[in-house]
């Protein structure tokens, strides 16, 4: 099987989906020729042309919308938003307009469209090459978050992503792009949205965690081992559907939650899965749930070490969740 | 590549090399097309090329419009609706785009533009029902009134939030050109509107690409309570066109022969892949901007006398009598048929139950509810059966 | 004392502010000459003229805009946004900038102003004159987040907000623009931001609300009394700041709280509510967290009494909470 | 009213009534204003209105910038700093528009005009700690290299979200003309911010409120990897101004003195409460978008080299050799000044302790921290102490 980092597996996905589907177009800002400017669309429009592999104008609400049009329309548009940092000029589009079409057309008007967003921080890219803003999506319904953590979780849930039926979002963890590697499957596979992977059982502690902090996460439960601590971790790869079963499932049988994320604290998921859990596991919790995540502060440059949510913090969390 | 006819291009050295035009300019540079006058001549040398009986069902539909506006404002205020929002004055930017366009063309409708819906099939039961939110809403009671979808003809689902429909437009033409349909959106959107963001967006993008999409810029003078005059200091709005390398063209929104023959030129140019048009209709917004507005508040009301003798439908009716396809009588009797037509939607209309099912809550916001909205249903379900005053409206006001 | 309803109050707080302070300027849609589709603007453009109370062109990204500049250059901004619904145009102009600037800046470059949006549901105004989203504001640090339920609050807060060093959305519960009179002082009065009000003490249950909920909540709390169920009303006032020790404190003594609000649940603000009461009340808990919320869905027309969390839904969140 | 004139408006009843303008229309009708050509001679019978001196003083500007884009460029070579982008080639842009302003005027830049900044005082030591984020970083580290602010030059916080600085020095200008300032700000932005929807309303605003504004178009050919042709198919950024009923310009962004000279002009017309204007400074983009950009990928070689003649530093030092006020000892003598007060400034500048104190991540947030700061404040520095990795950027990478 080959070896792919993430953004080769992304860039398989779209070939693949733009082979198969003629239904398929690719849009967003420098996406042609230049194949993006982190490379996740090299080579397709030089197989695919310049019709269904498009440069478009520097505006994001006008590739959001174009985009929204064109799955009104019945193709599978896949719309690049060149950081997720740009994507509040098509805010409105995306919340007001593609997120509710299904529903308020009473059915007549789904708008079946994938956005893809390279997102989150540890590329020193200060405060708007950096930002985290799924929450904002996932308080709005009608659309789906999928985020991947590696190469083949991101080649699975793209393709599923692309020929859902509703909106999806598609955030991928530009820190580990390169960083990712592993084996991935040539050919297509799906990864159905909505099921978390348990990449760790364990007993003690159920560890929460999604993209670039799955990968933190994972060295925290490694270390915790180390330390005679049992970690149950979860990569949710899909936020929106939720697999709260397997949330609920492992934290009935540990007792203990911590979660994970870089974006602020306030209204991030992680509040939401801490309601969720309290509301869910009450009698069997034993703790509070954590949360560590990115400080309530805008994304620093120099200090993005100390800002973003890595091992030791988890690990420091994990202890004192355990302890409690 | 535009630099190297850049580089060629002349160079002066005086100061002020930017034309500074003079008022009028622009009002010259894009006159007002029109086709017939306001005593229903054609004029100049214009001919009509629309045939009689393709006019008389025009004239129908722009009766039908009105009457049916005139009717709902009178059931606002009989407190049987919660709110209105028509095209009263406009109609011939309505009928007369649509009727210019290709039963394949999509629409993407502002919130004016219910008889585009009607020439489409759009039976005017359900789009009453749409009015009353009630169990016959083909939007499930979702929307405020006035927000209708029309799928089997192409009518878009309209939203609130102005000028987003400018780019979805796009993209529909976007996607029609490359499964090779022949197939022309039309987009409309008002005069404040071309002050929002996908406006210019969408504009730039149909450029951009040579799309085949037409812009119909309902030009009625008002955005509620400000005039054109605050949303922008352009003569025209057609000149608008010039900033996007893209043909615009300035019409008499109140003649429907030429909002129909400008129509079909631009739909004509756009499929035969010269790209898009920007088409202002200059027309005027008769009443409030809806149900929930008193112009009065802001517009005196001798600024609208001039209109009214403006009248499309007027208009239309001096043409057709003076072609000798209608007479007072026939005229009488079509006016007669729409009435019936309303009076006998509305009866059926509103006998709909007055609520959708409450499933239909938790529908549709996916392909397939998730467990979130599965339980949420279940929940509220258990809420009404344990208390009646959940889905009563009135338990709890003040 | 003159009694008035909540458009009055604002009405009168931005008379007095735009006297007291050259600095103050109002712009937005239809705010001039009409005074607002609500009429909270009534009068001012008569009052102060024309070029401190602003019809500003349809664009709400060129209000905030517009209004940041003013804001950088010295100036009291107070934006209207004609809904809530219709900011999202403007999303990116606060989120990313006005939120920012001051950090951004090394603190060189505050930009203090305050935007006005009618909220909330509850006026049969469907998908797009209903929305409550305040969640979106709140995960975005930078901003200040402040709702008043009534009159004398809506008042007093405005005033703090148009004088406040930092940018603040304050959200009008248009349901109650109207419906809630009450007395209100004559000239200047301030509350200040970040306090929550016990509006009704109590011991068994913590009643969290703001906005027309509060309305919704305190008759829960009277239709609870009269089943010797005693409740615990807090009114938040403002979001952001929050006054968490007024919150602790309040569940530490109940050990049961019922969040009330109407947005969607997941992400919602009652989602961190429910975090942040669960980290630092854990041990007193009694029962988990309730939320009664909007559902997630797009906010209907017809149905909007079943989709507005009011008194009955509460009420019976407050038993099963205290049967726990 | 608006509406009043259009009634009156001239009345054409033939078809294709909007004017099909020719290939090149516009680029006559904004022709590229030009003072000083290639070589460094005057133009037609144009005048030199700037002084000798203060050419000079420019020049060396100029110099100084290209300089340092040069020396900052091998910095980030060296992974000495994380990024960095400049204005290479487009030097009288930048330098030739601030020299036309008051120092009163406020500076929104985009994020190529550190010039602008230097102009106004910025230390060059300064700039730099920015771009190494470190403790002498008066933005305290937490933006990316050249995202500098300098309050006390009036050069605005730069931020990455392009054009939307255009609506906020529309705010300023409006605030200057509500407190009688004698201020009228210029927002810097590229022609690929054409497309961006502040872009749009920013103009609007200002023509509709007639305020006194500058809008500088560095139109540099590229955004990132694609052509103006991709942003937009009309001929010149400078038409775009007629959509708003605004003057525009066109202008040869290479020949500072042309800048200046519009740029003034410009200035001039706002503070006369004559409006705003929409300056397009047609110039060239020399390098990559940034050091994380490689233009080979892209742009052919070939492309570039004709705007090799253009450089607008070359044209300064002809005409200033053309008038006697430099020669080749002189102009050597002014690149070694710039060198080694680059190269002082940067050794100061690496001397700053390279983080600034970990409680400034919490502060400016708000005016005041809240209690969410305060405590992840002690938050952060508990777990500092408890392990020293967690302000080590390099312990977990892969
Ligand atoms: C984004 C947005 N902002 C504000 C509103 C409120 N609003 C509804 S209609 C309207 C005026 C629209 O004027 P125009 O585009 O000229 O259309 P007309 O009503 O005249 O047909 C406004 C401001 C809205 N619907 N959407
Ligand atoms: C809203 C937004 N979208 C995308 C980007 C990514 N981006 C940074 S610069 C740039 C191109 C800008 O081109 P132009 O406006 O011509 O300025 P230039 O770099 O040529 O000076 C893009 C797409 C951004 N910074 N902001
Ligand atoms: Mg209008
Ligand atoms: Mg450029």
């Amino acid at each position: 099987m080959p070896v792919m980092n993430v953004i080769q597996a992304v860039n398989d996905a779209l070939r693949l989906e733009l082979r198969r589907d003629q239904r398929v177009v690719v849009l967003g800002e420098d996406v042609g020729a230049f194949g993006g400017v982190f490379r996740a669309t090299a080579g397709l429009q030089q197989e695919f042309g310049a019709a269904r592999v498009v440069d478009t104008p520097l505006a994001e609400g006008g590739i959001i919308g174009a985009a929204a049009g064109m799955a009104l329309y019945g193709l599978r548009p896949v719309a690049e938003i060149q950081f997720a940092d740009f994507i509040f000029p098509a805010f409105d589009q995306i919340v007001n307009e593609v997120a509710k079409f299904r529903y308020r057309s009473g059915g007549q008007y789904p708008c079946p469209l994938t956005i893809r967003a390279p997102y989150g921080g540890g590329i020193k890219g200060g405060h708007y090459h950096s930002q985290s803003p799924e929450a904002l999506f996932l308080h709005t319904p009608g659309l789906k978050v999928v985020v991947p953590s590696g190469p083949y979780d991101a080649k699975g849930l793209l393709l599923s992503a692309i020929r859902d039926p509703d909106p999806v979002l598609f955030f991928e963890p530009k820190r580990v792009y390169r960083a990712a590697k592993g084996e991935v499957p040539e050919g297509e596979y799906l990864i159905p949205l909505g099921q978390a992977a348990v990449t760790r059982p364990g007993t003690q502690v159920t560890l929460i965690a999604w993209g670039a902090m799955w990968h933190e996460a994972d060295q925290a439960a490694r270390e915790a081992e180390a330390e005679g601590i049992d970690c149950e971790l979860l990569d949710l790869r899909s936020l929106q559907p939720l697999d709260i079963e397997t949330i609920t499932a492992s934290v009935r049988k540990t007792g203990r939650a911590v979660v994970v994320h870089e974006a602020p604290r306030t209204c991030g998921f992680g509040a939401e899965l801490a309601a969720l859990i309290q509301e869910r596991c009450f009698l069997s919790l034993e703790a509070p749930v954590a949360r560590v995540t990115g400080f309530d502060t805008p994304f620093p440059y120099t200090l993005e070490s100390e800002y973003l949510p890595r091992a030791p913090r988890i690990l420091q969390a994990i202890r004192a969740t355990v302890t409690y | 590549m535009k630099r190297e006819r850049a580089a060629k291009a002349p160079v002066r050295a005086d100061h002020g090399t930017a034309r500074e035009w003079a008022a009028g300019r622009f009002l010259e540079e894009f006159p007002l097309y029109r086709v017939v006058d306001e005593e229903g001549r054609l004029v100049g040398g214009a001919q009509l090329e629309l045939p009689g009986s393709e006019l008389l069902g025009l004239y129908r539909w722009m009766l039908l419009g009105r009457s049916l506006d005139e009717r709902m404002i009178t059931l606002q205020r009989q407190g049987r609706i919660g709110f209105y929002i028509g095209a009263i004055g406009e109609e011939a930017t309505v009928f007369g785009t649509v009727a210019a366009l290709e039963p394949q063309d999509w629409i993407f409708p502002s919130y004016r533009e219910h008889g585009a819906a009607f020439m489409r099939g759009l039976p005017l039961v359900t789009f009453m029902a749409n009015l009353f939110g009630n169990a016959g809403d083909l939007v499930k009671g979702r929307q405020m009134p006035c927000h209708e979808s029309w799928a089997p003809g192409h009518f878009v689902s309209i939203s609130s939030p102005v000028a987003t429909q400018v780019t979805q437009a796009v993209g529909a033409a976007w996607a029609a050109r490359i499964q090779g349909d022949d197939m022309v959106p039309i987009a409309f959107f008002g005069d404040g509107s071309t002050s929002a963001h996908d406006f210019h967006t969408g504009l730039n993008f149909a450029a951009v690409m040579k799309l085949p999409v037409v812009f119909a810029c309902r030009n009625n003078g008002w955005a509620i309570s400000t005039p054109s005059a605050s949303q922008t200091v352009s003569e025209t709005m057609a000149q608008k066109a010039i900033g996007y390398g893209m043909r615009g063209e300035r019409v008499d929104g109140n003649d429907l022969i030429a909002v129909w023959a400008a129509t079909r030129r631009a739909r004509q140019r756009a499929a035969a892949g010269q790209g898009p048009t920007l088409l202002e209709l200059v027309t005027y917004r008769m009443e409030g901007h809806s149900t929930s507005d008193d112009p009065r508040a802001y517009r005196p009301a001798e600024v609208v006398e001039p209109w009214k003798r403006k009248d499309p439908i007027k208009r239309v009716q001096k043409l057709l009598e003076a072609r000798g396809l209608l007479d007072e009588a026939g005229d009488a009797v079509l006016r007669e048929e729409v009435r019936l037509e309303i009076q006998a939607a509305l009866r059926e209309a509103e006998a709909f139950p007055p609520k959708p099912p409450v499933e239909s809550l938790f529908e549709d916001v996916y392909a397939e509810p998730g467990w979130a909205q599965r339980e949420q249903l279940a929940e509220l379900r258990r809420a009404m059966d344990a208390d009646p005053r959940v889905a009563n409206p009135r338990h709890v006001e003040g």
